[in-house]
């Protein structure tokens, strides 16, 4: 394992330390390092928490910010925070409009999360929960409620923090938040396992001429082996995977977002996009706004997905309105 | 041994810290075939700090121990399954209200509330490949020998020995939670892994009455 | 080699494309790809014109934009651009104020830049020059004119960009970037080698236990191999030769850049920061400006590296400045 | 042949690209020590380029197949050792015009231009480790060559021979230009890398004229 690290056991806390030291405006609740939040909460406005484990910066923690989201449950690397944690985090950031949560649909996190919630009640703090689950691979269509959140959980985060920093009440900003989520599919492919600091030892093995698609951002295997093809019709295949999901008859401006889970260099996300691009526009599709980059990562995993959220006239300005977070910045056109 | 006291408590705790540390690697392997690779850290973590809780906690009673050890299973493994033991000795604690001792009854008590607490925490049925495929079988193995009069020792083997034929079922299952559920048909033919921990469970509580250990 | 290309030799023109087609705030010189220029130049201002080879995104392009720079060459994986190429982005980017190259001190890179500025200076377009050679351990301290390019030419970027958005003229820009430039240092470490698409193996071969410190950016070799160490002695190690060279008893405030090599984890470059900034604070200096992330990457290698600036009252407030590229956004505090 | 001329030129340049394409992988390693492992990949595409352009030019005299050589290699392969190679190859352009054909002086004229052009391109001295280390006694022995009245078989046998030595003491010597130079004394016994691509430039030209190829 060569990683730049001290104690693998230290690992999570000293990451944190090094966060807190860099970015003043995030910072934790009373002495907890795993308990972030921002340092500056605005009044009146819904609340956002996220949370989940540890090794996929920028997720989960990197989306807190100015007109994202208010705080996040840090978990170990590929854990669930405590129900206590992120009760905690609740506590801090409702300024009594509530508290939305919106995290990706793990059953760790879910219990969590769901802990947290019935005890932020028993507090009179009222919560919602809107899921991740765009992870097109992870389910038959007709089982989307089994789905996992993966990278496309940003342009929830996204709508989430727009609706909410429009001063939304708590509702409306689940009723966006989950209109984007539910608008999203992801499918992702990976050339390389990674590696828990606490492990070791890499997650599965995989042949110099193999990829995985359908992999997940926990170092689990993909749902599927198949001999590694050139970028064009890896792309194609993924593509068919959500284009047998959406149409862009009526509906043709879309979102997109190109991930990278660790390794991989800029420049072949790029030779990603610039395949997935052609794709859609064959499709029938408008691409209004693009990201890529590295926006939820599996440690140094190697391995890309590819995002689509379906935008309407509601979804859209929130997509481009300004954002500002120490991992993410977003300047609207 | 045919009752546990609350002076043996402590002490089982050590043994089940013990032995998810020495089975760590193999948890590790198991949870990497269709799931994330966590789950040994997370009951050696988990029964680690379970087992200094309870070295903390000085002398209480049984309810008070098992409700430390899964508060302090909560907060150092909130992974699925360290979520899961958490609430199952929490419930389990609860039905253990006012005993002095567990013989078979009360520790039929005990597994039933467990069961029953992890099966509402993690929504899953019996037969959807997850701890509960092994932790019902051992409630109801033990709930038999109880009203059947059998002594403890008796009765934790009997369960043990219908976890070990249960975690083997657990093969044929397709996985309906947690990361596996992604995989679908391929989980079928692999052994469920959060059931291989409460197979380690009910063997340790067995070995611990047998003093084996 | 496991990719996502196509044919390695359009790796290049293909990753272009894709940029071309997520950012329209960029674009090239005629049909050239390579020729890689803002799409809104500004009327007046000096250009500043970079370049080098591929493979290093964000570096070397992807700095080009608002506050920053006017246009690169862009060169194959690792190889300089052509003196013709750079000469039609200099005639691009000129706005009657003169151009400033500014890019790494390698020979490649030296010679055509060279003779680009000496073909346009046959066209009356006045041409300066600033290298970056921040790369400590490439050289003794007497021969830093000897010095690589690497990470640390972010910070002449940024001073550069603000210094010709403030409208100075060609010498006072060329002045401000060169101070920038003569006060950084920069120290880098690679745990892997990265893999060029056409040469399809592997750069170098390096133990499971072996880190490079003083690793170049071109896949070549560290100039010392030694045994892996944790975080925190490595970054002893490497601020040692950074603080051989600088102190801060009179001029205390610095910028620092944590950059990634490709193949690192945002979380370890974190922990990386945690010491670096602990170890800066030790010696007196105070950190005013933090950057971490990847600024300049050598392909999936994994690896660090540390910079730092030493302000003055000039610098700081060009690297304050806002700044807006495809691949870097800068928002002012 | 004791003379090349225009029409053998095209025929030169599309030995020199099949050479470089066969030394591609062996280059590569050599760059590889103390270097970035691209100069099997910028002489294969130089020469390619150079040999292109030499079939699109159609007839042509000398200096102007030189020139079109120079240029394509610059457009290509526009890294270290294509710059200079490009620079060569136009200054040497230079020195053959209104050259019907090369003989030992034009020859020798040719690589002197050559030579003076990848020094003063590249700012480099005899002795730091560069391309020139062979470049100059290339020069120097065709210079010796066509005093002493030799014909173009010998002069050209005799500069490889005196590359060869050259290339070979290139070991001793410590980086001070290129990527290597920031290895400093880790380069003393390495071969120099873009010396050993003049070594195979003198040596095609010698066995091209010898009527090997
Ligand atoms: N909803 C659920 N209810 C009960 N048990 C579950 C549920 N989901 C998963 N499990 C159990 O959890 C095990 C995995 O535990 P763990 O590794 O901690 O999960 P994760 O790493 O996904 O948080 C599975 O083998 C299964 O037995
Ligand atoms: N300033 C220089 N003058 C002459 N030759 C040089 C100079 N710098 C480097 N070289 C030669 O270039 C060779 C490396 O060429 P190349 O691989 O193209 O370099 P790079 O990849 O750094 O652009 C070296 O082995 C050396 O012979
Ligand atoms: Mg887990
Ligand atoms: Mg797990
Ligand atoms: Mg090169
Ligand atoms: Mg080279």
């Amino acid at each position: 394992m060569k990683k730049f690290i001290n104690d693998p056991e230290h690992f999570v806390d000293e990451m944190l330390e090094g966060i807190y030291l860099a970015h003043p405006e995030v910072t934790h609740v009373g002495d907890d390092l795993r308990c972030f939040v921002r340092t500056e909460p605005v009044p009146g406005k819904v609340g956002l928490v996220t949370g989940g484990g540890s090794g996929h910066l920028p997720l989960f923690l990197g989306f807190v910010g100015h007109n994202m989201l208010d705080g996040a449950g840090v978990g170990g690397v590929f854990q669930s925070p405590s129900s206590e944690q992120v009760l905690e985090v609740t506590r801090h950031v409702d300024q009594g409009a509530g508290v939305l949560y919106l995290y990706g649909n793990y059953t760790g996190d879910l219990m969590n999360f769901d802990m947290a919630g019935e005890l932020a009640g028993l507090e009179d703090i009222q919560t919602m929960t809107v899921l991740g689950r765009d992870d097109v691979a992870s389910s038959v269509v007709g089982e989307k409620h089994k789905r996992r959140g993966v990278a496309g959980i940003f342009f929830a985060y996204k709508a989430a923090g727009a609706a909410a920093a429009a001063m939304h009440p708590l509702a409306e900003v689940a009723r966006l938040t989950q209109k984007a989520s539910d608008r999203t599919r992801t499918i992702g492919v990976a050339l390389s396992p990674c590696i828990v600091p606490e492990v070791g030892r890499p997650s599965f093995q995989i042949g110099e001429d193999e990829m995985e698609i359908g992999m997940g951002i926990h170092g689990e295997p993909g749902i599927t082996r198949k001999t590694l093809t050139p970028a064009d019709p890896m792309v194609d295949e993924m593509m068919a995977r959500i284009l047998a999901e959406q149409t862009y008859d009526t509906e043709g401006d879309v979102a997109v977002l190109i991930n990278g889970l660790g390794a991989t260099p800029l420049e072949e996300l790029y030779v990603i996009y610039r395949r997935t691009a052609q794709v859609l526009e064959q499709a029938g599709a408008r691409i209004k706004h693009v990201f890529i980059g590295e926006f939820a990562t599996s440690m140094e995993m190697a391995g890309a997905s590819i995002s689509v959220l379906q935008l309407d006239d509601e979804l859209e300005p929130l997509i481009a309105m300004d954002a500002n977070t120490p991992f993410f910045k977003h300047i609207a056109r | 041994m045919e009752k546990i006291t609350s002076q043996d408590i402590p002490r089982l705790f050590t043994r089940l810290s013990e032995v998810f540390a020495a089975q760590k690697e193999a948890l590790i392997t198991l949870d990497g075939h269709v799931g994330d690779s966590d789950l040994g850290l997370t009951m050696a973590k988990g029964f680690a700090a379970a087992d200094k809780a309870m070295a903390d906690l000085g002398d209480a009673p049984i309810d008070a121990q098992f409700k430390a050890a899964g508060a302090a299973i909560a907060r150092a493994a909130p992974s699925t399954m360290g979520t899961l033991m958490a609430t199952g000795f929490l419930r389990g604690s609860a039905a253990a209200k006012d005993c002095d001792a567990l013989g078979t009854a009360q520790m039929a008590q005990f597994w039933v509330a467990f069961r029953d607490g992890v099966a509402q925490r993690g929504r899953a049925q019996v037969g959807d490949k997850t701890v509960l495929d092994v932790l019902h079988p051992i409630a109801e193995t033990l709930t038999a020998q109880a009203d059947a009069g059998a002594d403890l020792t008796t009765a934790l083997d009997a369960a043990h020995a219908r976890a070990v034929t249960a975690l083997e079922e657990t093969k044929d299952l397709v996985a309906q939670h947690g990361k596996a559920a992604a995989f679908q048909e391929k989980t079928r033919g692999i052994q469920d892994a959060g059931s291989t921990v409460a197979v380690i469970l009910i063997q340790t509580f067995a070995e611990f009455v047998q003093g084996k250990s």
